[in-house]
């Protein structure tokens, strides 16, 4: 089976004033059909940017400077932009962190439907309309028909949100890339997005990339598990391995600070230091200035290296019995 | 505080210059601003004829073209007016005047609009509500009557046409300081500071003040513009300054019957100096606007 | 043909009789008729009446034109004029009545259909200087007409040159040709008057074609026009006088100070000597060279020779310096005083800059100016009457045949029951100029009137009331093909256009 | 929207007493309009008749209160020059001035939202920094002055345009305007133009800013990612957005265009208010001068009222009736 | 753990305190009412007869959906919001009967730490200033000294004292974090009410701003209202829990009691659905329905339209605070049937 997406060697800098701004360096990715792919990092590591990259969405002054995105076998880069609209939306689609700013507020959520629809296939507007209801109805909005003509300040931030899965199912894609969709929510409205998207994904064998930064919300919904930091990818692998026996030193200090790690009351244990300025990222391992087992070796580029179910660059895994 | 600290990148001032610096468009407007301000300063030792002083004048030097020479051998390089001015020199004086009208008033105008819109913003309720009716109505008063009633009641005079451009400045002012200041108010800092225990008056001068100030900074400079091309428009229409003193605006005012029977000199050069002046403020207040938007500030 | 007329003033209301000031009897002149006109020089010449004769003091019978019709057909008959000078004084809300002209009459009579017989209260000499400028509209359409009546042309028939069409306020005026007009058939069959007050727009209509004769040619721009070809200039020296009024009666003057500035408890402008002194610093030729751009002739007194009342041998104070100077010392004044001129600045050609002039002038002699003061004229004129000034310039036009209505207007003292001294704003009195005014005015015999007349004015004008500075000149300009009758009254009018031959 | 109705009407007589109010102190402070108006060789007889008839003996006061009193039944009062209703003075000229505005704005906003358009789109463009200080020309130039220049050009010089007054009226529909003919037309292009130069700038600035600051929000990015055109995107997703704040600003210059077109009227002998009021002025017709600015007042009242509602019906999340 | 409790006079205490934010017709809305418009008064009832009661030294722990008030509770106890309701008590005197130096030592003595660091930090001021403004304006500090005070407590909460020339813009949320928390220090306050003062961090720097709290606990006796929606956080370093739903109080008990035996149904779904790395569970069984408006919130039990055991009683009757252990109370109808089938209240809603 051919993977829905190959990401080959992507790098996507932004040329600011400062200087050249390493958001994605180097990453590389598959996405199998019907895969949920988490991509977790903290706030800045170029998850999000890796996301519009795929789409073709990166603002100037950012550009997309070497690497290959193979969907479906073709290469991304060098479509055209008229061929790329084409893509978006219909074949791959995105739902964006914060339901409040997706949605054009002075457009009634019929329209934004409907021009989707109308977007890629030449249906009339009656039809466009019950398929945007019937995806409403999806994803469990209730009365959809009277919904549709709302706007979106008449929806709360939950509804919202499913307005844009559902957006996003339109045209049953074949990628859905979801950034941080339910970071903005409540825990309980959040749970009933996961859920949602989870089993929609599975009835209509999308394949997913789910962005967050909240190890709970991957561990709990995706297969596999992309660590990115400072740019790069630094470990993949199943979400059941990485979790239980985390290779990279990154993963580890991540999976070890969280509150529950260690003891009620008891010091947690954060990862020490400060991640680098994106601008003057240090050559050689990006993480070695907070890493215990940096040496010096570590100034050098980590190589990608591919164990039986995991991917990470480091000089110094962790190496569990289990791997 | 250190004057370096001042012109950090990150200060306002620090913003201002390198924002500024940054487009040379802004940089030539700058400079233009920054030579009339000084020659305006400087003005009576730049001219060879103190054009106030009707003494000095005699109209036997009237209307003499660019060129002429004066009876005791003086140049008129810009030729004279109708009363026999030395053209030069009373675009200097009327520069001074028109650079201290406008200037003056915005800057007073600035005050006063900045603390009505803050005490509208901070206090709200009835107070909020009358003061914005007052800027309302201001806003929908035409200037010239409001001059011409304080002219009635005041008597003319530069002063006079100082208070009547403030009287209908502030009110800009005000509105915007004030949608600044509810923006800025309700943010979390504020409440920090009051958690603090920090009195209002120092919340409202020391924190949300501050904060406030970008869209001011471009709405002042835009306003010393307006409130130029507005006296000079007042004058245009028998309203403005004292005849024996011109602004710029009374200079192009005069000179603009004799525009047509050739005599444009008299007209132009001042309309001239005019146009450079307001066209380089706006220039330079643009450039601002663009920097001080921190949503359209380069990043 | 047609004409378009771009004049600077606009009618108030269509109704002749409505008020008196210029602009409305521009409009009214073209429709309407008096029973006598001024001709350009401003001497009576009859008009709807024939002639006007005085059986004796008190009783007066004027013969109207026969055949003179209304523009809706009606013939003109003695009770028209009989209703038209009645209704004269009953105007509602009228802001300058014709009732001073009617005054004078006690009781009216239609002898038969085309004469009219007036009692007067007193004897009149010029009673038909007064009735004669009335306008003379139809009963039968005027009873009861209200002001829109006349606006809108339902009441607006008059026995004119002219036929009202429509006025559009603020725009134009539309007027076609009465082909049954007693008078010179006109040469335009449709005229159209555009109201432009802007001066440079006024002139620069004319220049780009818009219209074709312009009235109140701004002086700055008389010479560019007469340069360019296609376009011809209509000029004559007014009896506008323009004048500069001292406050010559008061103990104290508000703007009169000593050169620190520092108000003065003596008033030098009650001293004749001074006034002289004041008026021998202006040099008047060089106002009307520099300023006026030669527009304007200098004034010694009231009016211009050719009106009745002038006194040709009263000259132009000269400039003279060395003797002003000799004047103030020998006042008391040898190192000056110091003095502010007021103004308006938008009432008459260059009125802010002849007040700049003269402060020059007055610099040069010595003293001090401290300031000159411009204002508009509704807050000016405030001032003027309120006696806040000292030295202040004010015009004064004269539209009556002789100079003896200025004279009573400006320099007699003020005497609200007598009519007398209402432009006198400085409250200047001369007793013994009062008398001989008086006189004057009693006087039935034109040619010796006008000779008291000129006796009163040369010895008001020793005693400088005022400083007399120039009469204006007034212009006119058009297509070269056009001929204007310039004229001292500065009416502007299409039945003074004609094609020129 | 009733609510919004009833705060209105009684915000709206509060300004409308407030401006009387006050045009009665300044006319009174200015000067004595019997000065301006009766000749002044009256006799004190026909003078008081005059200042009788005209109401002008009474107190101030107690000819506010009866003006306020003749006001809540309709009449504004009389003309002291034209003896007119003042009101219908008003009415008789305001069909001018709207037409002049109208067309100003309507020009400033064919040519303005075009232009801003371009310019923001292709912001730092060689394009958006000739549109920009172009548009710094329509700030920087007194009015008066840019219409004197406009007819020593176009009409003196080059002789194409007529300079003054109003052109031929045409009927269309019933309505009677100069713009139904091509004299008519002829003479309005200098005036608009004129009037419009400021507001073009305005409009440039605004639609500018306003694609500046809606580009980079997270719905245009997310309209991208669904396929959807460039062009939908501008002219639906980002132009309604944009709408808000121009409809808010043009509201305000329309009222503004509409108190201010003096200098414009006074100019090119446009047969407006905004001349009638600087002649009011000047002339001290008080009732004139405040049936003006209750007019204009009233005008800008309705303006605000049509704004507000346009605002709701672009904007879904403004609710009309809900307290400032 | 010691328990605080032994110490009988609360810090500060919330006595049924309510708080209501209205929107008061105006004279046009009550002209309108007089012709039928029928227009009533807009009142939320952000918080609703809540009683809280913190000991010196205590952790609290408050949590809820967002907009169930948790934040007004906290203003309204730090006393930066009056109540409409009731009345909060510092250590037994009620606030409203402090005046003068008490009221600005009791202002003082609670401090508040919000959410976003960044927003809470005046973007045109320097640390230094940000820090040493309220202590120099209330006399802690002599202008002289500010800067070794600043210092000082820079250090103590893990900033670099060189940085104190420096503007919030140039340091990293976590740092900010920190001078936030720095800022709250300078005026010695005995309470610290953190409002969701970790939800904007990255889960490591999470980490380093806990064990902050923790130490700062440990060396001055600091007492704390801890505001979060995350009960993993809430969990680990709060001696009590709180839970609200929509204005109320709905249980409160030790994080070890809460999370091993809820009481409420809202409790056990939302410990149900809390993701974690550790306790992988990929069924999901949200709570159905939205949160509701407050301005209409549902009668009875706030909670029954979404609750899946709700029967008649909870649609009328609001419930009462009921002690079902020691220091464990819930307001929950369920409480009062028999306690055989309270403990299947656990089992598995359905959707
Ligand atoms: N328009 C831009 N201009 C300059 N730099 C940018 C721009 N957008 C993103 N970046 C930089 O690219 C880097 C990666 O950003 P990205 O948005 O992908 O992070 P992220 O992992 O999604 O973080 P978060 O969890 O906060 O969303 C960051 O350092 C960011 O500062
Ligand atoms: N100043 C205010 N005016 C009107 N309503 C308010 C105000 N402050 C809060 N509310 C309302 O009170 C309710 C409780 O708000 P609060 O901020 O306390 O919730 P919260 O639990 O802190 O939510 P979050 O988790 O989102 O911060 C909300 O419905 C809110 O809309
Ligand atoms: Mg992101
Ligand atoms: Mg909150």
């Amino acid at each position: 089976m051919t993977p829905v997406l190959e990401v080959k060697n992507l790098s996507t800098h932004f040329m600011t004033r400062r200087g050249i701004l390493k958001a994605v360096d180097d990453v590389s990715f598959t996405v199998g059909q019907r895969e949920i792919v988490g991509l977790v990092g903290e706030s800045g590591s170029g998850k999000s940017i890796t996301g519009f990259s795929i789409l073709g969405l990166v603002d100037p002054p950012g550009r997309v400077v070497s690497g290959q995105i193979l969907f479906n076998g073709e290469d991304l880069l060098t479509k055209s932009p008229t061929a790329m609209r084409a893509i978006r939306g219909k074949r791959i689609a995105m739902i964006f962190q914060d339901p409040m700013m997706t949605l054009n507020p002075v457009l009634s959520v019929a329209t934004q439907m409907i021009e989707t629809v109308q977007a890629h296939d030449r249906v009339s507007r009656a039809e466009a309309r019950a398929r945007s209801r019937d995806a409403l109805g999806l994803v469990g909005i209730p009365s959809p028909e009277e919904r549709l003509d709302s706007y979106p300040h008449q929806f709360s931030g939950g509804m919202r949100q499913r307005v844009a899965i559902a957006i996003a199912l339109l045209h049953r894609p074949d990628l859905i890339i979801a950034d941080e969709p339910t970071t903005a929510l409540d825990v309980t409205i959040q749970s009933q997005i996961l859920f949602e998207i989870k089993r929609l994904a599975g009835e209509f064998g999308m394949a997913l990339i789910w962005i967050s930064h909240d190890l709970g919300v991957v561990a709990a919904l995706a297969d596999r598990i992309m660590v990115m930091y400072a740019g790069r990818i630094v470990e993949a692998g199943q979400v059941d391995g990485v979790l239980t026996t985390p290779v990279h030193p990154y993963t580890s200090g991540l999976l070890s600070a969280v509150p529950a790690a260690v003891p009620r009351g008891e010091p947690l244990r954060p990862i020490p230091g400060f991640a680098p300025s994106p601008l003057s990222r240090p050559s050689g391992c990006a993480f070695r200035d907070r890493c215990a087992r940096a040496t010096d070796i570590c100034a050098t580029e980590p190589m990608l290296e591919i164990a039986a179910d995991r991917e990470f660059r480091c000089f110094h895994p962790h190496l569990w019995s289990a791997a | 505080m250190t004057v370096r600290a001042l012109f950090a990148e990150d200060m306002l001032l620090g913003r201002l210059f390198t924002g500024i610096g940054r487009s040379p468009k802004a940089v030539v407007a700058a400079i233009v601003c920054i030579i009339l301000l000084f020659a305006a300063v400087i003005g009576p030792y730049l001219t060879p004829q103190n054009p106030f002083d009707l003494a000095v004048l005699d109209i036997l030097d009237s209307k003499l073209p660019p060129g002429s020479q004066s009876m005791d051998g003086m140049n008129y390089w810009l030729g004279t007016d109708g009363q026999g001015r030395d053209m030069f020199s009373a675009m200097i004086y009327g520069l001074r005047t028109s650079l201290g009208v406008g200037v003056f008033s915005g800057l007073v105008a600035l005050i006063v609009g900045t603390v009505l819109g803050l005490i509208a913003a901070y206090f709200g309720g009835r107070i909020d509500t009358l003061i914005m009716r007052v800027v309302d109505l201001m806003l929908g008063f035409p200037t010239i009557l409001v001059a011409l009633m304080l002219l009635a009641l005041l008597g003319q005079g530069l002063w006079k046409v100082i208070f009547a451009l403030i009287l209908v400045q502030w009110a800009t002012f005000a509105r915007a300081v004030r949608s600044a200041a509810l923006v800025e108010k309700n943010k979390d800092y504020v409440e920090a500071a009051v958690t603090l225990g920090i009195g209002t008056p120092r919340i409202l001068i020391g924190h949300i003040l501050p904060n406030c100030l970008p869209p001011l900074i471009v709405i002042g400079m835009l306003q010393v513009a307006n409130a130029i091309s507005a006296e000079a428009t007042l004058s245009f229409l028998g309203i403005g300054l004292p005849i024996t003193e011109p602004s710029l605006g009374l200079l192009i005012a005069n000179g603009y019957q004799l525009l047509m029977s050739g005599e444009y000199w008299i007209s132009v050069y001042p309309g001239v100096l005019l146009l450079v002046l307001v066209f380089s403020i706006n220039i330079v207040g643009d450039r601002l606007r663009e920097v001080l938007n921190p949503r359209l500030g380069e990043r | 043909a047609n004409l378009i007329l771009g004049s600077g003033t606009e009618p108030s209301a269509i109704d002749p009789q409505f008020s008196r000031t210029g602009n409305n009897q521009n409009i009214a002149m073209q429709v309407f008729d008096r029973l006598v006109q001024t001709d350009p020089a401003i001497n009576v010449e009859p008009a709807l009446a024939v002639s006007w004769t005085n059986t004796d003091p008190l009783t007066w019978q004027i013969k109207l034109r026969d055949g003179v019709k209304f523009h809706d057909g009606n013939p003109l008959t003695s009770e028209d004029v009989i209703f038209s000078l009645t209704r004269a004084k009953d105007i509602p809300n009228s802001p300058a009545p014709f009732s001073g002209n009617v005054g004078a009459i006690e009781s009216m009579k239609a002898i038969d259909k085309l004469t009219v017989e007036f009692k007067t209260k007193k004897p009149t000499p010029d009673f038909i200087e007064q009735v004669g400028f009335v306008y003379i509209v139809e009963k039968k359409v005027a009873e009861g007409a209200s002001i829109e009546d006349f606006n809108s042309g339902k009441a607006a028939i008059g026995t004119g040159a002219y036929k009202f069409k429509s006025w559009t306020p603020g725009d134009n005026l539309q007027l076609t040709r009465n082909d049954a007009f007693w008078g010179k058939k006109q040469d335009f069959d449709n005229v159209t008057i555009k109201f432009i007050s802007n001066d440079a727009s006024r002139v620069a209509a004319l220049r780009s074609g818009a219209v074709d004769l312009i009235d109140a040619v701004p002086p700055g721009d008389v010479k560019t026009l007469q340069g360019i070809s296609g376009l011809k200039v209509f000029s004559i020296a007014s009896a506008r006088m323009i004048y500069l009024a001292l406050d010559s009666a008061r103990d104290k003057s508000p703007f009169i100070t000593d050169k620190e500035g520092k108000p003065l408890d003596k008033n030098p402008l009650k001293d004749a000597k001074v006034r002289q002194a004041l008026s021998e610093l202006v040099n008047r030729q060089l106002i009307i060279d520099r300023i006026l751009d030669g527009s304007a002739e200098a004034a010694g007194q009231l009016v211009p020779n050719g009106v009745a009342g002038n006194d040709p041998s009263i000259t132009v104070p000269a400039m003279n310096v060395e003797n002003a100077k000799k004047l103030l010392a020998d006042a008391g004044y040898k190192d000056g005083f110091g003095i502010t001129i007021h103004t308006s600045n938008d009432r008459f050609p260059g009125d802010s800059e002849v007040a700049q002039a003269l402060g020059q002038m007055f610099a040069r002699g010595g003293l001090k100016v401290n300031g000159v003061v411009a204002q508009p004229y509704n807050v000016y004129t405030k001032g003027a009457g309120a006696g806040e000034f000292s030295a202040f310039i004010f015009s004064l036009g004269n539209s009556t045949p002789t100079s003896a209505t200025g004279l009573r207007n400006l320099l007699m003292t003020v005497n609200k029951d007598a009519g007398t001294g209402s432009f006198n704003r400085t409250k200047y009195s001369n007793p013994a100029f009062d008398d001989a005014m008086r006189a004057a005015t009693a006087e039935f015999d034109v040619k010796k009137r006008v000779e008291l007349l000129q006796k009163a004015t040369k010895m008001v004008f020793a005693d400088v009331p005022v400083i007399p500075l120039y009469w204006q000149k007034v212009h006119w300009a058009g297509k070269a093909n056009l001929s204007y009758v310039a004229n001292m009254t500065e009416d502007t009018s299409a039945t003074l256009a004609g094609i020129a031959k | 929207m009733t609510v919004f109705v009833i705060r209105r009407f009684l915000q709206s007589i509060a300004v409308l007493i407030v401006t009387a109010v006050i045009v009665f102190i300044g006319i009174y402070a200015i000067g004595d309009p019997a000065e301006m108006l009766i000749a002044p060789d009256a006799s004190p007889a026909e003078r008081a008749q005059v200042v009788a008839s005209l109401g002008l003996d009474k107190p101030l006061w107690e000819q506010f209160f009866t003006f306020a009193w003749n006001a809540l039944h309709g009449d504004l009062g009389r003309s002291f020059v034209f003896n007119r209703p003042s009101i219908s003075l008003i009415f008789e000229r305001l069909p001018a001035t709207l037409e002049l505005t109208l067309t100003g704005l309507v020009f400033a906003l064919l040519l303005g939202i075009p232009l801003g358009l371009l310019s923001g789109l292709k912001p730092n463009s060689a394009t958006d920094e000739v549109i920009m200080t172009g548009s710094i020309f329509g700030f920087s130039l007194p009015s008066f002055w840019q219409g004197m220049m406009l007819i020593m050009i176009f009409s003196v010089w080059l002789g194409w345009l007529p300079s003054t007054g109003r052109g031929q009226m045409g009927e269309f529909l019933g309505l009677h305007s100069s713009l139904f003919t091509l004299d008519g037309l002829t003479h309005l292009i200098l005036p608009a133009i004129n009037l419009s130069l400021f507001k073009l700038s305005l409009v440039i600035r605004l639609t500018r800013t306003g694609v500046r600051e809606t580009m980079p929000l997270d719905f245009v990015k997310f309209a991208r990612a669904k396929g959807i055109s460039e062009r939908r995107i501008v002219f639906v997703h980002v132009f309604k957005n944009i709408l808000i704040p121009l409809i808010t600003v043009i509201g305000l210059e329309l009222g503004s265009m509409l108190a201010f077109a003096v200098v414009t009227e006074t100019i090119f002998a446009w047969p407006g208010i905004g001349k009638l009021l600087i002649d009011s002025i000047m002339r001290l017709d008080r009732p004139v001068v405040v049936a003006y600015l209750l007019v204009i007042v009233s005008l800008f009242i309705f303006i605000n009222f049509v704004v507000d509602v346009l605002y709701s019906l672009v904007d879904p999340r403004v609710r009309l009736g809900g307290a400032q | 753990m010691t328990n605080p409790r032994v110490e009988t006079v609360p810090l500060i205490e919330a006595v049924d305190v309510s708080r209501r934010f209205s929107r008061k017709l105006d004279y046009a809305e009550k002209i309108a009412n007089l012709f039928g418009a029928g227009l009533e008064e807009k009142t939320v009832h952000a918080v609703d007869e809540v009683n809280l009661a913190v000991y010196p030294g205590e952790v609290v722990g408050l949590v809820g959906e967002s907009g169930c008030g948790k934040s007004t509770l906290g203003r309204v106890m730090a006393g930066i919001m009056p109540a409409s309701g009731g009345e909060v008590r510092w250590k037994g005197r009620p606030l409203t009967s402090l005046h003068g130096e008490d009221k600005r030592a009791m202002r003082l003595s609670a401090q508040m730490i919000f959410q976003d660091p960044m927003s809470t930090l005046n973007p045109r001021k320097r640390v230094i200033d940000l820090i040493g403004e309220a202590p120099k304006v209330h006399g802690i500090v002599k202008g002289r000294e500010m800067r070794d005070y600043v210092a000082a407590l820079a250090e103590r909460v893990g900033l670099d004292p060189s940085y104190l020339d420096r503007f919030p813009h140039q340091f990293s949320g976590g740092q900010r974090q920190r001078i936030g928390i720095a800022r709250a220090l300078a005026v010695k306050p005995k309470l610290l009410v953190c409002d969701e003062s970790v939800a904007a961090l990255d889960v490591s720097i999470q980490a380093q701003i806990l064990n902050l709290f923790m130490d700062l606990k440990r060396e001055f006796g600091l007492t704390y209202l801890f505001i979060s929606h995350d009960l993993g956080v809430v969990k680990h370093i709060c001696d009590r829990v709180v839970v609200m739903y929509l204005g109320r109080v709905v249980e409160s008990a030790t994080p070890d009691e809460l999370f091993d035996n809820p009481k409420h149904p809202y409790t056990q779904a939302l410990i149900r659905e809390l993701p974690s790395v550790t306790d992988r569970r990929r069924v999901f069984t949200p709570i159905k329905g939205e949160i509701p408006s407050p301005l209409h919130p549902p009668p009875g039990c706030h909670f029954h339209p979404r609750c899946p055991m709700a029967f008649d009683r909870c649609r009328v009757e609001r419930p009462v605070l009921k002690e079902t252990a020691a220091g464990h109370v819930s307001a929950c109808h369920l409480n009062d049937l028999a306690t055989h089938q309270a403990t299947h209240a656990t089992a598995e809603p359905v959707i």
